[in-house]
C-alpha cells in the first residue's frame, strides 16, 4: 500500500531523515518508533506533503505521493492526527471534526451561497457521521464546546475523530496517547483496534507508549538520528541490541 | 457505519433547531421593523439608515475576509471604491439602467478581489494588511490619472434612481428598499456560506493553515476566493453607494475610509454576524456625536470613543451585547 | 524555616466553570509529590493555581509566604519553576533564548554554569542551540522546557506531565534527573505524571485527584499499593 | 551620471526620514507584537512638545532632552492607561486602539497648536558636503548619522541585552514569559516607553524638513510601514534599510520613469514591496516564522 | 409621502408678503434667520476649521452690536463633514431638512460642494459663497441655487499669466501643483491664459495632499533651470516649496506662489530672509501685514475676533476669510429683495459695486446675469522685509480677459 524508499530531508544542517525506506502493507498496523527527534514526525510530514524531501519517493497505492498536492492528500485516503494538536481553536468540537470531512464535501461558494438544493442534503449527511463519531469517541457532550479549554487528552480524541470522519484507508497517528493514564490507554488501544477492523484500516502510529506499541502493532520500525535502525515484529526490535541502546535503555 | 460514501440522513439534534429558530425569529422581527421604518421616519433618518446599510454591507464582505478568513484587509475602501466607480461610470458614460450597474459592479470587484487575491495568498497577517493599505492609497492617483473615464478629481455626479409609479415610494424611500434588499441578499448570502462547509474551511484557514490543509482545505482557493467574495459584496456596496449619494470622486475613497471600514468592523465585532450591522451604525452615527460633544475637535472624541468602545467591548459591540443578552434570565 | 508548601481549601477554575473544590494538602521541603488523575481531573488546574495563572481561593503557602493572589511572575520571583502543560516555548526564540529566559529572574555567573548543566542533561540541547524553538521535534521540545524551569534553581518545581511525548530512555533519565536535583538541592517538587511508575519511583508522597477533589493520599508505598490505583495508572508497563 | 548619483543621494535623505520612524514601529512591534498606527502622531505630538520647549525659551538641546524623557514617560503612560485594558484582546482589537488614539492625538495637537505650520529649529547645520559634482547636505549625512545610531543601539539592545531578550519574550509568549518570572505589563510600558522616545527622535528629525503641523507624519507613516515591511517588521537593520529602498526607489522612478510621473509615484513602494514579498514574504532581513507541524 | 413636509415653507412664520409672496420662508423670520455651513473639522484638513470661528465672531458681533441682519438675530450651525463627500451631502441634508436652515452659507472644498450641489438645487436652498474657487460655481448654469466666492482659480491664474507677458515675456516657466481640482484648475487657467505668449511652460510637477514632502519634485523642477516658479500648492506644501527654493543657492526663479499660500503664516516658518521677493496675488486683507495696522476694518475685526472669539487667533487668515465671507452674506442678504431664499438667491446674482469687509479696497463683489463670480479682482504683491507689498492696480479679471466661457 505504501512504499517509502530512500527518504531524505535535511534542515539547513540538520539530517532529519536519512536514506529512510521501509513499506506498509494493506490493513496491517505499523508502529514508528525511536528517540526523540529521530525523525518520526517530519516522516509523517512527508507523507502529508507537510514536507518535500531532498531525495527519496513515496509510493502510495502505485502513485507517486511527492506528485500530489498537499491538500489533495486526504483525498487519496491519509488522514492523520498531529503530535502537539492540530485544532481550530475557535471553532466547536463537531465543527473541528467536520472539517474533516471537508474533502467529502462539494459544496462551493457559489452553491453554498445561494443554497442550491445538494448542500443541504450533503450537509446534513456529514454532520450525521461525523455525530456518530463524535458518539464513539466519547465527544458527544463536549461537541458545543470551543476546542481551546478542554483537557489535553480530550482534545487528542477529537483530533482522531476528525481524521476517521475523513474515511481514510491509512490513518498516521502521532503520539495518540500522550497523556492518557494507563486505563485510559488500555481502553484506548480498544477503542482504536475496533475502528481499525471496521474501517478495515491501514495505521501507522508514532508512540513512546511501549506498552502500547508493542501491544497493540504487528509491525515496528525504529529510527534513530533519521536513519532506519530495526524493523520487524515488536518483541524482535524489543531485544534488538541497537534499539535499546539508542532508545528503549536497559533499565526498565 | 460503512465506508462507501453513502450515508444515512438523520435529524439534527432538536435541541439545536429550537436554538436556530429563536435566532430566526429575532431576524424576522428585526427585517418587519426595517421595513416598517422608512414610513415612520422622517427622510433624513430614512437617508441615514439607508448609509448604515451600505456600510454593512461593506462590511459583511470585510468580515468574510478579516473575522472568518482570518486575512486583514486595509483596503477595503479600494473595492467599495471600484464597485462605485464603475456604477458611475457606466450610468454616466454607457447610459445604462442602474439596476444592471450591479451585478456588473459587483463582478468587477469580484475579479479585481481575486486578482489581487493571488499575491495576497502568500502573505499574512500584518504583511498582508500593508499591501492592502497600498492598495487603497494608490487608487487615488490613479482614478486621477485616467481622467476621461472617471471625471478626474471633479468626480462623477449621477441621477439618483427614481422610484417607479408603481412603488408609491418617495425617493429616499426607494433608495432605502433597494439598499435593504441589496443588504437582505448579501446577509443571506454570507450567512449560507458561513453555515457550510465552505464557512468551515475559511475558519479553519483562519484558526490553522497548517491542519488546515491536511484535512484537505486547499488554501490558495479559499484565500483567493475569500478575497473575491469579500471585494465583491464592498463592491456592491460602493454600487449602491453611488445610487444613493450620486456623486463618486477620488476625495469620497481616500484610505480613511478603508481604516474606517476595518475599524467599525472590529467595533461591532469581528467574525459575528451582527458584528456588520453595530459596525455601520457605529461608523454612520458615532462621527456626529463626536461633533456634538466637541465643536471644536470632533476628532479627539472619535478617538476617544473608539478607544471606549474597544474597552469595554473587547470583541466588539456584538460581543458585548450577545453577553447583555445572555445575563438576562431566561424562561423556560 | 522549613520552607512547606501548604495548600488549603483551594477553590480554582475557569470563568463561572469551577474546577477544583477545596484541595487541601502539604508538601514538605525537599519532598516530591506526586499528583495522579484521570483526563480532565484537573491536574493542569492544580499546578496553574500554584503558579498563578488562574484565579483562585482558599491559600496556598510556600514556607510561610502566601503565594494566593499574586501573579505567575510574583511568583516566579519566589522560585517556583513551572512546565507547563504544552511547554511554552518562545517559538520564534533561539533554544539558548530560551533557556537563558529561564534564568531571567536570577543574575550571576552561575547562569553560564546552568546553562552547562543543562547542556548535560539534555545534550540533544547543546547541539541546538541557535536554532529556533519551534522548530524542535516535540520531544525535543520538552526537554527544552524541563532546561528552562532548572535554569531558575527553583525551590518549588512544578512538572505538568514531564513526561510527555520523551523517549523512553529519556524518560527515565529525565526522573533520575528530578531525584538527583531534589536531593542534592533540596528542591521541593509536585509532579503530574501519567507514567505512574516511575512518579511513584521519586514521589515520597503522591495524592490521586478525581473531578477536583483529592480522592486518595498517602506515601508513594501505599498509593502504589493500592488495588483501585495499579488498575488505572499501573496497568501498562513500560 | 553625476544627476543620478545626485538623485540617489536624495533618495537616501528621504528614505533616512522614513527609516526613523520606521524603527519605532519595528521597535513596538517587537517588544509588544502589534503594530502601532499611532506612532506617527505620538511623534508629532513629542515634536510639538520640542517645539513648545523651545519657543518657550529653552536651548534647543535641553529641549531635546526634555522630550524625550518627557516621550518615554508618555509612551509608558499610554501603555498603562490606553493599552493595559485590553491587554489580551484579540490583536485586531489593540490595533484598532491605537488607530483611535491617532485620531485623538491627531485631533488634540490642532485643537493645542492649530493647524497653522510651525517653524523648528534644524538642529543640524546648513550647507551642503560637495564632491565629485554632488551635494549631500549636511541634514542629510546629519540625519542618516542619527538613524544609523539609533539603529545600532536597538540592535545591541535587541540582541545583547537581558531586557531586550525579555521583551521579546513577551511580544512572542505573554503566558510564558510571566512564568519565567519576567513583569509583562512593566515590560511592556518599557517597550512604549521606548518606541516613543524613538518616534520622538524620528519626529524632530523630520520636522526641520517637512515643517511641523498636526498631519506632518501623516504621509511618513504610509512610507515607514513601507519601509518596515519591506524589511522585515522584527529587524532593525531591516527598517533602515527597508527605508533608504523606498526612498531611492521613489525618487528614481519620479524622476526618470516617464509614465509614473510625480502623481503615480506612490505606486513605486508598493510595487517594490509585493514583489519582496512574494519571493521572501517575512521581509528582506525578517525571520521566516517557524512552523512545525 | 412625507416629502412636503420639507420642501415646503414650514420653517419659519410667513415673512414674506406683497411680491414675495409664495416664496420660500424656511429658516427665516422677522426675527431670526438661520444658516448652515459644512467644514472639514476632523481629518487632514482641518486646518480649514478655523474659517467659520471668524464667521461665528462676525455673526455674534452684528447680531450683539447691530440688531442682526436686518433685525435678524443670524443663527450659523456647523457641521463637520471631515473633507469626505458623502458626509457633506448627510450634513448637507441634515442642516436642510432637521435643522431647517434658511440657506448653506459656506460648503468647504470643491468634492463636498460637488457632492451636494444637485441636492440644494433639486430642493431649491441657496447655497451661497462655497469657500472653493472652482471656476465650475460660475460658469454651470444649471445650479442658480450654488455660487462661490473667492476668485476663481482660473482667474487668478490669469492674473499671473498676465504679469509675467508683462515682465518676463520671454520667461520660462516651472510648474509645481496639487494633483486635485485646485491645482488643475489653476494650472490649466494658466496655460490657456500663456497661449499665443512667449511664455512656455517648461517643466510641472504634482503632488498628492498625502505625499510627506515635494522635495523630490523641486528638484525635478529645478532641473528644468526655468527662471519662474509657479508654486500652486496649499498651505504646508507651500511652505515646503518656498523652503526648497531657498534652499538651492543654484536655481533662483521668480517665485510666484498662489493664494491658498500667500498667508505670512506660510512664509514665516520658511524665514522671511528667504522669501524676498516672492510675488502673489490677494484680495483680502491679511491681519499679519503691517500695512493695515491703522485701518479701521482691521481695527475692528481684530477687536471684535477678541471680543467674540477669544480663544481664537486673529492673525491667522482663515478667520479672517470668515469674517470677509460673513460680511458678504450680510450685505448680500441686505440688498436681497425679498427674505426668502429666492430673494437671496437673486441678490447673490445681482451684486453691484458692494464693498465688504476686510477685502482690499478696490475689490467689490460684483454679479451680473451670466456671471456667477463674486469676486473677480485681484492686486499683485511681492514679498519685502516683513511683510507683501502690493504694487500695480487692483486688477478686475473681467475687464482684463473677459468672462470666462461656461
Ligand atoms: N522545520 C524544521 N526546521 C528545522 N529543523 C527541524 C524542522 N522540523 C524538524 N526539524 C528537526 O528535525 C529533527 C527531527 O524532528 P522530528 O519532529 O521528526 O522528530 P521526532 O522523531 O518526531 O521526535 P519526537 O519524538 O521528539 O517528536 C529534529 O531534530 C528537529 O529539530
Ligand atoms: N483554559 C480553560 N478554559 C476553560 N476551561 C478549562 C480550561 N482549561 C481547562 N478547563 C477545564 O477544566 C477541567 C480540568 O482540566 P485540566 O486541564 O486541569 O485537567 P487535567 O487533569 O490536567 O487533564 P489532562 O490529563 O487531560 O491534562 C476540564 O473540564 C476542562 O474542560
Ligand atoms: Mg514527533
Ligand atoms: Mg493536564
Amino acid at each position: 500500500m505504501l512504499e517509502v524508499h530512500d527518504l531524505t530531508v535535511r534542515f539547513g544542517g540538520i539530517t532529519a531523515l536519512d536514506g529512510v525506506g521501509f513499506g506498509v502493507a494493506g490493513g496491517e498496523m505499523v508502529g514508528l518508533i525511536g528517540p526523540n527527534g529521530a525523525g518520526k514526525t517530519t516522516l509523517f510530514n512527508c507523507l502529508t506533503r507537510r514536507y518535500t524531501p531532498q531525495s527519496g519517493t513515496i509510493t502510495y497505492e502505485g502513485r507517486n505521493l511527492l506528485g500530489v498536492a498537499p491538500h489533495a492528500v486526504v483525498g487519496l485516503g491519509i488522514a492523520r492526527t498531529f503530535q502537539n494538536l492540530g485544532l481550530f481553536p475557535r471553532l466547536s468540537v463537531r465543527d473541528n471534526v467536520l472539517v474533516g470531512a471537508h474533502h467529502r464535501g462539494r459544496a462551493g461558494f457559489f452553491s453554498a451561497g445561494l443554497r442550491l438544493p445538494g448542500v443541504g442534503r450533503e450537509e446534513r449527511a456529514l454532520r450525521a457521521d461525523a455525530d456518530d463519531l463524535l458518539e464513539r469517541l466519547g465527544l458527544t457532550q463536549v461537541a458545543e464546546h470551543p476546542a481551546t479549554g478542554l483537557p489535553f487528552g480530550t482534545l487528542k480524541r477529537v483530533e482522531l475523530a476528525r481524521a476517521l470522519v475523513a474515511r481514510p484507508r491509512m490513518l498516521l497517528l502521532d503520539e495518540p496517547v500522550n497523556g492518557l493514564n494507563a486505563a485510559e490507554v488500555e481502553e484506548f488501544a480498544g477503542t482504536l483496534g475496533s475502528i481499525r477492523a471496521e474501517f478495515g484500516l491501514t495505521v501507522i502510529v508514532v508512540e513512546h507508549h511501549m506498552g502500547f506499541v508493542m501491544g497493540i502493532c504487528e509491525r515496528i520500525v525504529c529510527l534513530d538520528f533519521g536513519r532506519k535502525i530495526a524493523e520487524g515484529p515488536p518483541e524482535e526490535v524489543q531485544r534488538d541490541p541497537a534499539v535499546i541502546e539508542a532508545y528503549l535503555g536497559t533499565a526498565a | 457505519m460503512s465506508l462507501d460514501s453513502k450515508v444515512e440522513v438523520k435529524p439534527a439534534p432538536v435541541k439545536q433547531r429550537r436554538r436556530f429558530d429563536r435566532r430566526w425569529a429575532g431576524l424576522a422581527l428585526l427585517l418587519a421593523a426595517a421595513v416598517y421604518a422608512p414610513f415612520q421616519l422622517v427622510p433624513f433618518h430614512v437617508f441615514q439608515l439607508t448609509m448604515v446599510l451600505v456600510y454593512a454591507v461593506a462590511l459583511l464582505g470585510l468580515n468574510l475576509l478579516v473575522g472568518h478568513a482570518g486575512q486583514i484587509s486595509l483596503g477595503h475602501g479600494a473595492f467599495f471604491a471600484v464597485g462605485a466607480y464603475a456604477a458611475a461610470i457606466l450610468m454616466d458614460g454607457w447610459a445604462l439602467p442602474y439596476p444592471l450597474t450591479l451585478p456588473i459592479a459587483a463582478a468587477v470587484a469580484f475579479v479585481l478581489g481575486y486578482a489581487l487575491g493571488v499575491p495576497a495568498m502568500r502573505l499574512r497577517g500584518l504583511y498582508l494588511a500593508l499591501v492592502t493599505l497600498a492598495i487603497a492609497i494608490f487608487l487615488g492617483p490613479l482614478l486621477k490619472r485616467f481622467e476621461g473615464v472617471t471625471g478626474g478629481s471633479m468626480g462623477l455626479t449621477l441621477p439618483k434612481p427614481a422610484p417607479p409609479a408603481w412603488s408609491g415610494l418617495a425617493e429616499d424611500q426607494w433608495l432605502y428598499f433597494l439598499t435593504l434588499a441589496v443588504a437582505v441578499a448579501s446577509f443571506l448570502l454570507v450567512a449560507a456560506l458561513l453555515r457550510s462547509r465552505v464557512g468551515r474551511a475559511l475558519h479553519a484557514v483562519r484558526d490553522n493553515e497548517t491542519a488546515a490543509e491536511v484535512m484537505g482545505v486547499r488554501l490558495s482557493f479559499y484565500k483567493t476566493l475569500a478575497f473575491a467574495w469579500s471585494a465583491m459584496l464592498a463592491g456592491a456596496a460602493g454600487c449602491v453607494y453611488t445610487w444613493v449619494i450620486g456623486f463618486v470622486s477620488p476625495d469620497s475613497f481616500t484610505v480613511n475610509l478603508s481604516i474606517t471600514l476595518l475599524a467599525g468592523l472590529v467595533v461591532g465585532g469581528l467574525g459575528s454576524l451582527a458584528g456588520p450591522v453595530l459596525g455601520a451604525l457605529f461608523v454612520q452615527f458615532v462621527p456626529g456625536i463626536a461633533q456634538d460633544v466637541n465643536d471644536a475637535a470632533p476628532g479627539v472624541i472619535f478617538g476617544l470613543l473608539i478607544i471606549a468602545v474597544m474597552y469595554v467591548a473587547p470583541t466588539g459591540l456584538a460581543g458585548l451585547a450577545g453577553r447583555l443578552i445572555r445575563k438576562i434570565p431566561r424562561k423556560e | 524555616m522549613s520552607a512547606d508548601l501548604v495548600v488549603e481549601d483551594l477553590v480554582a477554575g475557569y470563568g463561572d466553570a469551577q474546577v477544583l473544590h477545596g484541595v487541601r494538602f502539604t508538601v514538605k521541603e525537599g519532598e516530591v509529590c506526586a499528583i495522579l488523575g484521570p483526563n480532565g481531573a484537573g491536574k493542569t488546574t492544580l499546578l496553574r493555581a500554584l503558579s498563578g495563572m488562574v484565579r483562585t481561593r482558599g491559600t496556598i503557602t510556600l514556607g510561610g509566604v502566601a503565594l494566593t493572589g499574586r501573579s505567575p511572575d510574583a511568583v516566579a520571583r519566589l522560585g517556583v519553576a513551572h512546565v507547563p502543560e504544552g511547554r511554552g516555548t518562545f517559538m520564534p526564540l533561539t533554544v539558548e533564548e530560551n533557556l537563558r529566559l529561564g534564568a531571567y529572574v536570577r543574575r550571576g555567573p552561575s547562569v553560564e554554569e546552568d546553562l552547562e548543566r543543562v547542556h548535560q542533561y539534555f545534550p540533544v540541547l547543546k547541539k541546538r542551540l541557535k536554532q529556533a524553538a519551534g522548530s524542535l521535534s516535540g520531544g525535543e521540545q520538552q526537554m527544552l522546557a524541563l532546561g528552562r524551569a532548572l535554569m531558575l534553581r527553583p525551590r518549588l518545581l512544578l512538572l505538568d506531565e514531564p513526561s510527555l511525548g520523551l523517549a523512553p530512555l529519556v524518560t527515565r533519565e529525565l526522573f533520575r534527573i528530578v531525584q538527583t536535583i531534589n536531593e542534592e538541592e533540596q528542591t521541593t517538587v509536585v509532579v503530574v505524571e501519567q507514567n505512574a511508575h516511575l512518579a511513584l519511583g521519586v514521589a515520597q508522597q503522591a495524592h490521586v485527584l478525581e473531578t477536583g477533589r483529592i480522592v486518595l493520599s498517602g506515601t508513594a508505598e501505599e498509593i502504589q499499593a493500592d488495588e483501585q490505583v495499579a488498575q488505572s495508572y499501573l496497568g501498562y508497563r513500560v | 551620471m553625476a544627476g543620478f548619483l545626485q538623485q540617489v543621494v536624495e533618495g537616501l535623505g528621504a528614505g533616512a526620514i522614513y527609516a526613523s520612524l520606521a524603527l519605532a514601529l519595528v521597535l513596538i512591534y517587537q517588544f509588544t507584537g502589534i503594530v502601532n498606527f499611532a506612532q506617527g502622531e505620538l511623534a508629532m505630538f513629542s515634536t510639538y512638545i520640542a517645539w513648545q520647549c523651545v519657543a518657550s525659551g529653552m536651548p534647543f538641546w535641553l529641549a531635546l532632552v526634555v522630550t524625550l524623557v518627557v516621550s518615554f514617560a508618555g509612551g509608558m503612560l499610554i501603555e498603562r492607561v490606553i493599552i493595559r485594558p485590553v491587554e489580551g484582546a484579540p490583536e485586531l482589537t489593540i490595533v484598532i486602539v491605537t488607530v483611535g488614539l491617532f485620531i485623538f492625538v491627531n485631533a488634540a495637537a490642532g485643537w493645542i497648536w492649530t493647524f497653522l505650520i510651525k517653524d523648528f529649529p534644524n538642529p543640524f547645520p546648513g550647507g551642503a558636503l560637495e564632491a565629485a559634482g554632488i551635494s549631500v547636505g549636511f541634514s542629510t549625512l546629519g540625519v542618516l548619522g542619527v538613524v544609523a545610531l539609533v539603529m545600532g543601539l536597538l540592535y545591541v539592545l535587541f540582541q545583547y541585552t537581558r531586557i531586550g531578550l525579555g521583551m521579546r519574550a513577551v511580544a512572542t509568549n505573554p503566558a510564558s514569559a510571566r512564568l519565567v518570572g519576567i513583569r509583562v505589563g512593566r515590560t511592556l510600558a518599557l517597550g512604549w516607553g521606548l518606541a516613543s522616545t524613538v518616534g520622538a527622535v524620528s519626529g524632530v528629525l523630520v520636522a526641520p524638513l517637512l515643517f511641523l503641523e498636526p498631519n506632518m507624519m501623516g504621509g511618513v507613516l504610509i512610507y515607514a510601514f513601507a519601509a518596515a515591511t519591506l524589511g522585515g517588521f522584527d529587524s532593525p537593520a531591516g527598517a533602515v534599510v527597508g527605508g533608504l529602498i523606498v526612498g531611492v526607489a521613489e525618487t528614481l522612478a519620479g524622476a526618470y520613469v516617464g509614465f509614473i510621473g510625480s502623481d503615480l509615484k506612490v505606486g513605486v513602494p508598493l510595487v517594490i514591496i509585493l514583489g519582496v514579498l512574494l519571493v521572501r514574504p517575512q521581509g528582506l532581513f525578517g525571520r521566516a516564522a517557524v512552523e512545525r507541524a | 409621502g412625507r416629502e412636503a413636509a420639507t420642501g415646503g415653507a414650514t420653517g419659519g412664520t410667513a415673512a414674506a408678503g406683497g411680491q414675495c409672496a409664495g416664496q420660500q420662508t424656511t429658516g427665516i423670520t422677522d426675527k431670526t434667520i438661520k444658516l448652515g455651513g459644512i467644514y472639514p473639522l476632523s481629518g487632514p484638513a482641518s486646518a480649514y476649521g478655523d474659517i467659520p470661528k471668524g464667521i461665528k465672531a462676525y455673526f455674534d458681533y452684528v447680531n450683539a452690536e447691530k440688531g442682526g441682519i436686518g433685525g435678524r438675530k443670524v443663527e450659523f450651525v456647523v457641521r463637520d463633514d471631515g473633507y469626505s463627500p458623502p458626509k457633506a451631502v448627510e450634513e448637507a441634508r441634515r442642516l436642510v431638512e432637521q435643522e431647517q436652515v434658511f440657506a448653506l452659507f459656506q460648503t468647504l472644498g470643491t468634492p463636498s460642494t460637488a457632492a451636494t450641489w444637485d441636492y440644494t438645487n433639486q430642493r431649491k436652498v441657496p447655497q451661497v459663497f462655497v469657500a472653493t474657487g472652482a471656476s465650475i460655481w460660475g460658469t454651470d448654469t444649471a445650479h442658480p441655487w450654488t455660487i462661490g466666492w473667492q476668485p476663481n482659480y482660473i482667474s487668478e491664474a490669469r492674473v499671473y499669466a498676465a504679469y509675467l507677458k508683462k515682465e518676463k515675456p520671454d520667461a520660462k516657466v516651472a510648474v509645481l501643483y496639487q494633483n486635485d481640482d485646485f491645482g488643475k484648475d489653476l494650472f490649466g487657467g494658466f496655460k490657456r491664459a500663456l497661449e499665443g505668449t512667449q511664455v512656455q511652460v517648461v517643466a510641472e510637477q504634482s503632488y498628492e495632499v498625502t505625499d510627506p514632502s515635494i522635495d523630490p519634485q523641486m528638484r525635478n523642477l529645478a532641473e528644468s533651470k526655468a527662471d519662474v516658479l509657479l508654486n500652486i500648492t496649499t498651505p504646508k506644501f507651500g511652505s515646503q516649496a518656498l523652503a526648497a527654493d531657498a534652499k538651492n543657492t543654484k536655481w533662483n526663479p521668480l517665485h510666484i506662489v498662489n493664494n491658498v499660500s500667500a498667508s505670512i503664516t506660510v512664509l514665516k516658518p520658511v524665514g522671511f530672509e528667504n522669501v524676498q521677493g516672492v510675488v502673489s496675488a490677494t484680495y483680502y486683507k491679511d491681519p499679519n501685514d503691517p500695512t493695515w495696522a491703522n485701518d479701521a476694518e482691521m481695527q475692528l475685526y481684530k477687536q471684535k475676533m477678541q471680543q467674540y472669539a477669544p480663544g481664537a487667533d486673529a492673525n491667522v487668515p482663515y478667520h479672517t476669510f470668515g469674517w470677509a465671507a460673513a460680511s458678504s452674506f450680510h450685505k448680500a442678504m441686505e440688498a436681497a429683495a425679498c427674505p426668502t431664499r429666492e430673494g437671496l438667491r437673486d441678490s447673490v446674482h445681482n451684486l453691484k459695486g458692494i464693498k465688504v469687509d476686510m477685502l482690499l479696497p478696490g475689490v467689490t463683489l460684483d454679479t451680473a446675469q451670466g456671471d456667477g463670480f463674486p469676486i473677480e479682482s485681484m492686486q499683485l504683491m511681492t514679498f519685502k522685509g516683513q511683510r507683501w507689498e502690493l504694487f500695480g492696480d487692483v486688477i478686475d479679471t473681467r475687464k482684463e480677459f473677459g468672462p470666462l466661457g461656461g
